[in-house]
């Protein structure tokens, strides 16, 4: 998934017909305009509770626009540091509001989601002053829904209006973007009417084929998933020393849970995924040993991978990287005897019991 | 009878079958016994994987073979248009391997099956096995032995693990249904466990579920309400971080909702058995059923 | 038992009640017995109608009042979203009385429904009335009478005319469903003749059809196939010219089909009755009773 | 329906992406431009068979151009004559292919129509020679379907590629311009590719609120067709002499078919509609009488329009246009007891029953 940043978002809000204060993109102090009014700058961090960081602040000029950008430079935001700054009109707020389309896996159905207790994290809000509405993608919003949405957000006339178009909005970006998220956080009721002060688009990543535009980012993950995310690989650190190599999400976690219920400290997520090529094997190896601290865990129920892909790999791997590890084989399923042999030949004993390897990794560990 | 697939002789044709995952497993299931009657790849109609036709269309490999269902292999960005042109050619079951389908598609793929009255099977999953039936998918076929258990499974590989387990328990599957690890699926655990219990020959029911959504609560309302046979769990992703995607498109933890203990919880409050561990589900089931 | 409209208390609801015909007809339909529950203008949701409560929503109306049925007089450009707002809050049968919506929509709202399990009589037509048990629409209150004739028609006032000569050669109707002037309808007149066939209560069935499409064709071949009770028809435009709109949408002869002669020896061809005026109608409904 | 003439269709289809010739609108011989090559100059008219008429000629310089435009002036095209040209480049055909979009009214959706006998009106290729694809609007246009027309066709490579843009172009004019038609007809396949030579787009009366942009036209109607179409009225022109006014379009056929059946000849077909307003019926009845020679049949069956509103308009219509033809007035239904007693009370006849009405309409037209 990939976050846009607020200012990313709000020049698609703008291009989709939804009205965003305007603003301007300091990267440096020396960009900052000569101004005397009340503005606000803020911080684009990737991250949430900016406001509370001290990452948003009210300006009148240019040397208290300035001074500001100082100061937020030195905030920690979740390892973030804001590099770049909005800097935009400060409105009087008569309101904050919430209004997103996301998809709900429950109704298998996107959804239109508001609420008048804006400004806030919308999972704190009580499910019963959030208004949820399923939009049939067939269909898109219809007109019902945005009076629903008016008068339940207590809004008329001109602010009606623009809610409906602030809707239309959200879900044509929803749709068009394959967004998974199109989020306006505060939607603020100001004298002007309404106003976006704040954007929050995700787009999936099963979708960013047809996004060329869209910028790759690597949110909230350490260098080894940056690293794995970069050569297609599904890996997640975990905090434990004892490394994980499977075939399959499912079989992956799995592991996982019987090597933390055994005891063990699982150091990561790592699907090798389907695969026929021994040097894929080699490459999840030397992934993998980056974060495995005492034992390294092989598990392969084999079926579009083969047992003896992989062994053949594991072989290679171990001789290419000698690794100061040790190492747990456990392979089941197609060619499991040609695997097994191949391991055996080559001084490796593999296990064909998924627990009893489960136990052998643990007592490993604990060495 | 199985479910789903209860046809010794349906007649399946394969998408994207000249491909190197298509080809591979139009043998495979050929090799179970599926009655593989053709293969499509447009522009390559006319010759033939391994004796298995090709044709260019689906409507051509359904004109000539009478096929009424398929299993997808197309890759991501052309496989919706490959689920639509089978269900406009007249394909009742759809099962589709394919995965990273963004869920946009999904969503819409799957209002249209139904309007047209087709089922999608997938897509991201090992498709179906109804054993001593037919395989649509891509399952190992060592894995199976005739026998009393059904299994809906959300994952691939542990699907497997487990139904080696309960293979070599002496028990075995009736059924065994992977649907598929994204957010949007063309057939649900829910639908699928009501369908295990509506058949006779199913007796037990095992449920392979993991972190992400709420698929797993909602089956287990399920089986409070309408299910009478036993039924036991399995949950993966307990120790699973929060916010991460865990391989699957759909196996992650949003905030505080989606955790395997919410699972866990909710399949224990209604009576189903959750296994700890994969080689323990046969014992569940044994126990369940008084063997 | 009639046929789409058999329950004497459907709660029915009229989006569009405070418009001109929307009052109108809404206090018609009480007049003839129809559980009128509640009527729809966003905005003047709390106020009334004849006694009759407005709502802002469909969703509101359904919730106070339980609602199943809905008739719909929403102008033209606000029509489609007021069928999807209804289907969407559960009403299962939705009558359109509005002329001039776009086919385009209509395509839509078809597909709509049908993906959503509701039902659309319209548009552009005047609705269904079941003698005896409620009317759902404009058609005049007084030319009903009880009996053993189900009337479908694509007119309006053509209808009221046959249905009064109906009337009052002493038969009677079931039900009288006009399924509207358009080139898309939500009920086809293929679907209300399988339905008075399945039908105890009626024992002859009247076509009313006019030119353009080939509606009358297909029910043709529906009546020589599936249909066992005596079936009367009749075809208004035997002298229209080709290529002119005859005030219906979908009355018009393109190239050569669509005529008024196509259609008569279609049914001709199934066993059907046609009568060259409407006069005629009951004279051949009595001769095929044996009346 | 409202037809686009060629140059304005071909301006549609550029925009949607579909390759049409560099073409130049004349209005007068002076706007014509220099040049040196073979060139095409057709009449831009709004009906068929233009070409068979002389109104599409090949000219290889500006004073062809200006003699073929002078012939063009000359001809007449069902009645229309050519008040503007296109100039544009004729092409080197090889094949000349159709292809359009259109509701099917059978299957109930938009259809893709495709035949490889192109240039010929599509209603002569006989059906094994045109292809024929539902589209489901909530899909759209599929790649299959697009290879599907390729193949039928016989186009590859470069030009199945063009074909695939082709028909995408046509289903979103189809779908966005609420079109009834969208047709390419010949669609040329040329050395430089696909090209479309001719474009016929119709757009549905109905959804013309939705296009303020598309001009209103009447082609193919008569004056009095035009004048009762803009009163929003529904007339058609008949070729006999007894003028009908009926409620309802059903009602309305069935009367004029009567009539003909008993041996007179209906003037028109004109459908008074709903209405409680006697000044509609006053409005009607001035038409009417427009075409009626020797009778005007008032045939009303009440319901939503009553009977004594009818019966008022009548009387105060004929008041006003003491007209030389004789009335007959069939009221039936809604307030027709009320009707009859105001129309005796001035004098009018009034029958209830059809048959009877009609009789005497034919005998009265014999006279």
């Amino acid at each position: 998934m990939v976050d846009l940043l607020e200012h990313e978002g709000k020049r698609i809000f703008r291009k989709y017909g939804i009205p965003v204060p305007v603003f301007r993109v300091i990267r440096s102090e020396k960009e900052v305009p000569d101004f005397n009014e009340k503005m606000v700058i803020k911080a684009q961090v990737p991250t949430g509770g900016r406001g509370k960081k001290g990452g948003v602040k009210i300006v009148n000029n240019r040397e208290e626009a300035i001074r500001a950008i100082q100061e937020i430079r030195q905030i920690d935001f979740n390892g973030y540091r804001a590099r770049r700054f909005i800097l935009e009109k400060a409105y009087d707020i008569k309101k904050e509001l919430y209004v997103s389309i996301t998809l709900d896996r429950s109704v298998e159905l996107p959804v239109l989601l508001a609420s008048a207790e804006g400004g806030v994290d919308i999972n704190s809000v009580p499910a019963e002053k959030i208004l949820k509405k399923p939009i049939n993608p067939f269909i898109g919003v219809t007109d019902y829904m945005k009076r629903e949405a008016a008068a339940f957000l207590g809004l008329d006339g001109e602010n009606a209006k623009t809610l409906g178009k602030i809707i239309s909005g959200l879900y044509r970006i929803y749709d068009e973007l394959d967004a998974s998220l199109a989020e306006i956080n505060p939607l603020a009721l100001t004298s002007e009417g309404l106003v976006a002060l704040d954007s929050k688009i995700s787009i999936e990543d099963d979708a960013l084929f047809r996004h060329p535009d869209v910028p790759v980012r690597y949110f909230g993950m350490d260098k080894i998933e940056v690293e794995a995310k970069k050569k297609g690989l599904s890996f997640v650190r975990l905090e434990g020393d004892i490394g994980i190599i499977a075939n399959g999400a499912g079989l992956n976690m799995a592991t996982i849970d019987l090597i933390a219920q055994a005891g063990g400290k699982p150091a990561n997520f790592f699907d090798l995924g389907g695969t026929d090529d021994p040097q894929k094997v080699i490459q999840a190896i030397e992934l993998a040993s980056k974060v495995t601290n005492k034992v390294l865990f092989v598990n392969i129920f084999g079926g579009v991978t083969r047992c003896d892909t992989v062994a053949n790999g594991i072989v290679q791997a171990i001789k290419q990287l000698n690794p100061k590890f040790k190492l747990v084989v456990r392979i089941r399923g197609a060619n499991e005897e040609e695997g097994r042999r191949i391991l055996n030949e080559n001084g490796i004993d593999s296990i064909l019991n998924l627990d009893e390897a489960v136990r052998r990794v643990v007592e490993l560990a604990g060495e | 009878m199985a479910i789903l697939v209860t046809e010794k002789d349906l007649p399946v044709i394969v998408q994207g079958i000249t491909g190197h995952q298509g080809s591979f497993h139009a043998m495979q299931m050929k090799a179970f016994g599926t009655n593989v009657v053709g293969g499509v790849t447009p522009g390559k109609g006319g010759t033939d994987v391994g004796g298995i036709p090709v044709f260019d269309s689906v409507k051509q490999a359904v004109n000539k073979t009478g096929a009424r269902a398929s299993v997808v292999f197309v890759p991501a960005p052309y496989a919706p248009d490959a689920v639509i042109e089978a269900i406009d050619a007249g394909i009742q079951l759809v099962v589709i391997i394919t995965e990273h389908i963004p869920f946009h598609d999904m969503t819409k793929l799957k209002l249209y099956a139904k309007l047209m009255g087709a089922r999608i099977v997938g897509p991201n999953g090992p498709g179906i096995t109804s054993v001593g039936i037919a395989k649509l998918g891509i399952m190992p076929n060592s894995i199976f032995r005739k026998g009393p258990v059904g299994v809906v499974s959300r994952s691939g590989t542990l699907t497997y693990e487990i139904v080696n387990t309960i293979s070599e328990s002496g028990l075995g599957e009736t059924t065994v249904i992977g649907i598929g690890g994204d957010q949007i699926v063309g057939t649900t655990m829910q639908e699928a466990v009501r369908m295990f219990e509506k058949d006779d020959e199913t007796k037990a029911i095992v449920v392979v579920g993991e972190i992400g959504g709420t698929a797993e609560e909602e089956t287990a309302e399920i089986i409070k309400k309408e299910v009478s046979k036993p039924v036991v769990a399995f949950i993966a992703g307990r120790f699973a971080p929060p916010g991460k995607r865990m391989g699957h498109a759909g196996a992650i933890i949003t905030g505080n909702r989606g955790t395997a203990q919410s699972k866990i919880q909710a399949f224990q409050e209604a009576g189903v058995s959750v296994a700890s561990r994969p080689s323990e589900i046969p014992v569940l089931i044994k126990q369940k059923l008084g063997l």
